[in-house]
């Protein structure tokens, strides 16, 4: 175990640690039940998999965090405040990518900036920057509608990472991406959390995913969503990336995870 | 592809500017006169200035009333849109307005507001202002929510969403109700000018229509036409160069 | 065949003894039908165009101008108009170089305004032009303008809407045609029997009219277009053809040779005919044979 | 619009403007503006009569035909240069074109090539209404999500099925929008097409009764030609409510 | 290796097997040359996987195998046909879903038999058949706005299966939906191609599920796109599914391919 691992794996959550916190939420839509009376701690620094069969109500919890839904009970603690609508702490990449059409990829990219208020040309700066480190140097003035899905999908995610939030939430952020961007994608996040002390909550479906990145994992089941386990994986990343799959203790994780989702659809 | 485009207009125009000349010299009435007489008059006016003045005075409550509806209408349009309590106390009085048969009414404007330029630019903001209100409202309900969500989540004051999600979103709408906005008010404009006092282009046509000239007639008809026409494709252009990405092509290409 | 006439403005007072013509040329076995135009130039086209076959107006400038041969086979009405204007001014010389508000450029007002300034030789100030008669009424009532030309109804509407503000100015004598019937040559000479039907049925009534002006309203037909209106218009039949017959608005004869002369005259003093009225040739513009068969 | 857990219905806020007019009404600040409940007593007392009846089936006729007309010819058309360049680079320019027309003025070409019947106050009403239906149909066409295009292709959509299935409803929230306003306008057309061509119906009502002043009677007509235009707008409006729940969900 | 398996070791593409053939197709959008001079053989009964960067052109390739963007040049081929439009021949999978927003699940499902002119409770019946299969039943009556993204996806993977097509185009599928779904779809996918004979042609982000699903991978390297290699996998299924991730063979497959992507990228 690294230096910085073994860190993490002792600052077990305490108060001030917790950067998100949700307390007894629920949350219908109508007749159906999306959560229930559903707690969780998100620590400070670490990054957080959300992991549930699709429908289990993954998207609605983040976007409550985020502050977009409005939840019928129960508390969300964000810093240590009550938070009820949407703040500058939170950046939020979306399921569906949520581009503007009319925009171009610059202006796409810089839309938090400019919601900011932050100058022309320095928010262009900044969202060149992302645009280059998503890997869409070129595409600056295209439309969305001239982008393929994987494109489109990174431009949500330059957008996000710009307005340098200290709260990431991630709905499926890596679905329509390949392999290397979303292993160099994995690469970025690991150290946006140690070097920079984000919090992400991060949405995946994919278990092996989960269990490289993750500081701890939520497995939710569905309806009512509620917290069925929750998982620190605390795997040794200095093996390098490429030979961890081979790791029996990384594959062990795995199939546990799968085991216990599997368990319940059966 | 440009190209194309152009040919076809004016290959279309000459069919119907031709058809236009045959109808006169068949003639299919006696009030009914040649393409080439009618041009030929225009000509007349043009090169003696007639035509110039009488824009001069046909402009004025043309574009004072098309401004004023530009921007009261889109705000109205808007704040209908946007909030159920104005479009419920807001909306009926569009719709009258929308409705009302101007020529009847034109009595209760010269009463209220005169012979001169305010009635005028009255009649062309009634005609005009109904059409751009009610488009931009419908259009404001229609914006995609998952684009307010995103920019809810970057922390988008109520007025940026409206500037930068549902104005966009809503500018093809609001634009086609501008055009239209735009043409009523040069009916408006036309009426008044032939109801109320007749000046300007509606003292040309109304006239040459008493003296039997119709040729000019049809010429002043005709340079309103041209003039309404290369005002829209301005606004078109000025629409495709503010949201050029919401043009998302034709199916067919 | 059905005779088909396009009417100048929508059937009121006015227009009263003209459907009690209708009435009698019906009973004699002529068939028609009407439309209403919203003004004389439409009825003007509608002949034109050969979608009408009788219409409502005063088209020596179409005559002239256009290639139809558009000739007029009855007088409607003269050119009776009065000039309005607030109390101040009592007499048509005080208008010199005052503003009055017109019909419409070239329109019959502006050939009386034109006329006046001739014959009293004086000059009007600027002319403002306020189609419709009505409108002018309301203009008027609001203060927009002192002095303006109305027709009879709307003159003996706007003294008994105001009239401790506007009095009558005193006129001389027109006998020029405001309202005409006309029809295209060809078609009269086609139709000759029908044309001649309708003549004299007219004539019959203008003479009727003549001794006594409420024989329209007694006469017209309560299922008809002018027993449908209003009682408050029905109301003021009487008094209405009273005024107009002493105030010699008809003449029974159905205008004839003299109403063509004057014509003549007044259309080229006003601009709407060129040429010298005594080189002008009245058989270019209008039709005498049925007025002459039902006046003999 | 909903006062304290009340919904209230969509048109009565015309209540507080009918009061607003009572009150000015009775003031007697103009005699154009004769109070709300004279009015109302006029209409009662002509509403049966023959004349009335008789201008009220002519302006009807002529309204619901010309609305037909605009709406059977102006959705396909709408459509048809929505989705393809070269229809909407031959027909665009003339769309423009009478849009931009000032109707008014196109009156007489209309009555000399059309006649002064029923026939060209009719195609006066389309022309008023349909333009904005061509215009927003066209617009919403052009939004569609090209996908669902291609979805539907992909599937063997013939031309009608994709026209039917896809185009129509996808593009359905503009149309409705485009309909609200074209028919409204029809309304106007209608009686400028009876004032300006041959005065019939409620347009020599009005001219009548403008010209004798009688505002009450004016007046009476008005409101029932504002009914008309309330029926129709609250019936789209409400087809309109039908469709928003996907018509904020397209992307 | 299973008895089914060296039966299609063997069978290698003889002209009759060859259900769709792409010959030199080139595709430029504008600028941006999406295909040069591609070409590509798709076996009859197998399933292809489709591998390669973001915006190197998969699902322009797999729309015009569908018939739904012209070429600039070169020819399609399928079942020896030459085609240039849609055909009932082959259903297609979006990436981005394509529902109708205004249909029920019902309606979106039986979109495809609707539009074939099939009978209402015949096409619902089948539609019911499939919802059920991609675990919707209870949302028959939902609409699209209703549903999680993962539900989305199910949708139009159950309308495009439901027209009983036999060459079916997917562009990746099962971006949205959980592991367990995931891995359910793939045992119902490889079961259509061993008992139906379907052709599957198909775009994935996952060199793992190429890998475990695929008979033939074709490796695609972009702008302008070609094919970089096409690998025949030839894994060993009948070890279960659990047991696949530690297999070497498997394993070794991965990397290879993996080293192969990477290797383009730096
Ligand atoms: N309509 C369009 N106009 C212009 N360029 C386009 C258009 N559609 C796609 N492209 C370009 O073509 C290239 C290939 O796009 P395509 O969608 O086929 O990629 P893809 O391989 O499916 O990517 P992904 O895995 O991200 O979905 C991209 O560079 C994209 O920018
Ligand atoms: N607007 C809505 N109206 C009604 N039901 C909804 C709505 N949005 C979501 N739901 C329901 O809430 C449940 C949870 O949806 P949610 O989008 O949070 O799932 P998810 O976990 O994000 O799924 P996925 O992994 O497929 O994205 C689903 O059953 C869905 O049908
Ligand atoms: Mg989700
Ligand atoms: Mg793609």
């Amino acid at each position: 175990m690294s230096q910085t691992e073994s860190a993490f794996a002792n600052a077990h959550p305490t108060e001030q640690d917790i950067a998100v916190s949700i307390r007894g939420v629920s949350k219908n839509y109508g007749a159906v039940e999306a959560l229930k009376d559903m707690s969780l701690d998100f620590p400070r620094g670490q990054l957080t998999s959300l992991l549930g069969p699709s429908g289990c109500g993954k998207t609605t919890l983040l976007k409550i965090i985020a502050g977009l839904l409005k939840h019928d009970s129960g508390e969300i603690i964000v810093n240590g405040k009550n938070v009820t609508g949407p703040g500058p702490n939170r950046a939020f990449v979306f399921q569906d990518f949520a581009l503007l059409p009319w925009a171009t990829v610059m202006r796409n990219v810089a839309f938090g900036l400019e919601l900011r208020g932050v100058p022309r040309s320095e928010r262009e700066d900044k969202a060149e920057k992302y645009i280059k480190g998503v890997g869409l140097a070129g595409f600056e003035n295209a439309y969305p509608h001239e982008l393929s899905g994987g494109m489109r999908q990174r431009v949500g995610l330059a957008r996000a990472l710009s307005v340098d939030a200290n709260v990431l939430l991630l709905d499926e952020p890596f679905s329509a991406v390949d392999e290397q961007t979303r292993r160099k994608f994995q690469e970025d996040l690991l150290s946006l959390v140690a070097n920079e002390k984000k919090t992400f909550i991060f949405v995946t479906h994919s278990i092996e995913e989960a269990v490289y990145c993750s500081d701890q994992i939520a497995l939710l089941l569905p309806r009512p969503s509620r917290v069925h386990e929750m998982i620190r994986p605390q795997i040794d990343r200095s093996k390098g990336v490429d030979n961890i799959p081979r790791e029996p203790e990384y594959l062990d994780i795995v199939d546990q995870i799968w085991a216990s989702l599997r368990a319940y659809v059966e | 592809m440009q190209n194309r485009a152009l040919y076809l207009k004016v290959l279309s125009a000459l069919l119907v500017f031709g058809a236009w000349e045959i109808a006169g010299r068949i003639p299919v009435s006696y009030a009914f006169p040649t393409f080439l007489e009618s041009m030929a008059a225009l000509a007349r006016m043009t090169f003696d200035g007639s035509i110039f003045v009488a824009y001069a005075e046909t402009l004025k409550p043309l574009v004072v009333g098309v401004a004023i509806s530009t921007f009261l209408g889109i705000g109205f349009g808007l704040w209908i849109g946007l909030s159920a309590r104005f479009d419920w106390l807001f909306s009926p009085i569009f719709i009258v307005m929308q409705a009302a048969p101007l020529a009847a009414l034109i009595p209760l404007l010269v009463m209220a507001y005169g012979i001169g330029l305010t009635s005028k630019v009255f009649v062309v903001c009634i005609m005009s202002m109904p059409v751009i209100v009610l488009s931009t409202s419908s259009a404001v309900r229609n914006t995609p929510a998952s684009m307010k969500e995103m920019a809810k989540s970057f922390l988008a004051k109520d007025y940026e969403i409206l500037l930068k999600i549902i104005i966009p979103a809503a500018s093809p709408m609001i634009f086609s109700g501008l055009r239209l906005g735009v043409s009523a008010g040069f009916i408006g404009a036309i009426l008044s000018e032939l109801k109320i006092t007749p000046t300007g282009v509606g003292d040309i046509i109304s006239y040459s229509r008493s003296i039997a000239d119709y040729p000019s007639m049809y010429a002043a008809i005709f340079s309103i036409i041209v003039l309404a026409v290369l005002f829209l494709n301005l606004l078109e252009k000025t629409e495709n160069y503010l949201f050029k990405g919401n043009d998302r092509g034709y199916v067919t290409d | 065949e059905t005779l088909r006439i396009a009417l100048a403005e929508t059937p009121s007072d006015e227009l009263a003894a003209f459907f009690v013509a209708l009435d009698r040329a019906k009973a004699n076995g002529l068939d028609y039908e009407w439309t209403a135009f919203s003004d004389e130039e439409l009825a003007i086209q509608a002949i034109l165009s050969g979608q009408m076959d009788i219409g409502f107006g005063t088209p020596y400038s179409a005559m002239q101008r256009s290639r139809a041969p558009i000739r007029i086979i009855f007088q409607l009405s003269k050119l009776k108009f009065f000039p309005v204007a607030v109390k101040e001014y009592t007499d048509l010389s005080q208008l010199d170089g005052k503003p009055i508000m017109l019909h419409s450029r070239g329109g019959g007002t502006d050939s009386i305004a034109n006329v006046i300034e001739d014959r009293m030789g004086i000059e009007l100030g600027e002319r403002s032009y306020v189609p419709g008669s009505s409108n002018r009424v309301v203009a008027m009532l609001a203060g927009q303008a002192e002095a303006t030309i109305l027709d009879l109804s709307n003159k003996n509407k706007i003294i008994a809407e105001a009239g401790d503000r506007f009095n009558v100015l005193p006129m001389f004598d027109v006998d020029a045609s405001d309202e005409a019937l006309f029809a295209n040559l060809d078609w009269i000479q086609e139709n000759e029997d029908q044309v001649n039907i309708l003549v004299a049925a007219l004539v019959s009534v203008w003479q009727d009219v003549a001794k006594d002006p409420t024989i329209v309203s007694r006469e017209t037909n309560p299922d008809g277009p002018i027993g449908q209106l209003p009682a408050e218009i029905l109301a003021q039949l009487d008094g209405f053809y009273t005024e107009a017959v002493a105030g010699g608005l008809y003449d029974p004869n159905g205008g004839g040779r003299t109403a063509a002369m004057a014509d003549l005259e007044w259309y080229a003093a006003s601009g709407q005919l060129d040429g010298d009225p005594s080189e002008l040739n009245i058989d270019d513009f209008w039709y005498m044979a049925p007025l002459d068969a039902a006046t003999k | 619009m909903v006062i304290m857990g009340y919904k209230l219905p969509n048109m009565s806020s015309l209540l507080i403007w009918g009061l607003l007019w009572e009150i000015i009404g009775q003031t007697g600040l103009t005699f154009f503006v004769p109070p709300l409940s004279e009015v109302f007593v006029t209409l009662f007392k002509i509403i049966g009569t023959p004349a009335f009846v008789k201008a009220l089936t002519e302006t009807a006729q002529a309204f619901l035909a010309g609305v037909f007309f605009a709406i059977a010819i102006g959705i396909p058309v709408g459509i048809f240069m929505g989705r393809s360049r070269l229809l909407d680079e031959l027909l665009l320019p003339w769309v423009n074109i009478f849009v931009s027309a000032p109707l008014t003025a196109l009156v007489p070409v209309l009555m000399v090539l059309f006649g002064f019947g029923m026939k060209s106050i009719i195609i006066t009403t389309t022309l008023f209404g349909i333009w904005i239906i061509i215009l927003n149909t066209r617009a919403g066409v052009r939004q569609i999500n090209r996908s669902l295009i291609e979805m539907s292709r992909s599937f063997g959509a013939s031309q009608f099925d994709a026209f039917t299935k896809v185009y129509f409803w996808a593009a359905l929230p503009e149309i409705l929008g485009g309909v609200r306003i074209g028919v409204i306008r029809a309304v106007k057309g209608v009686i400028i097409g009876q004032l300006l061509i041959s005065i019939v119906g409620f347009g020599a009502l009005f001219e009548l009764y403008a010209s004798n002043f009688l505002m009450s009677h004016f007046w009476a007509v008005l409101i029932v030609l504002f009914a008309l235009a309330f029926s129709i707008s609250e019936f789209l409006g409400y087809l309109e409510r039908r469709v928003s729940y996907y018509a904020a969900n397209r992307s």
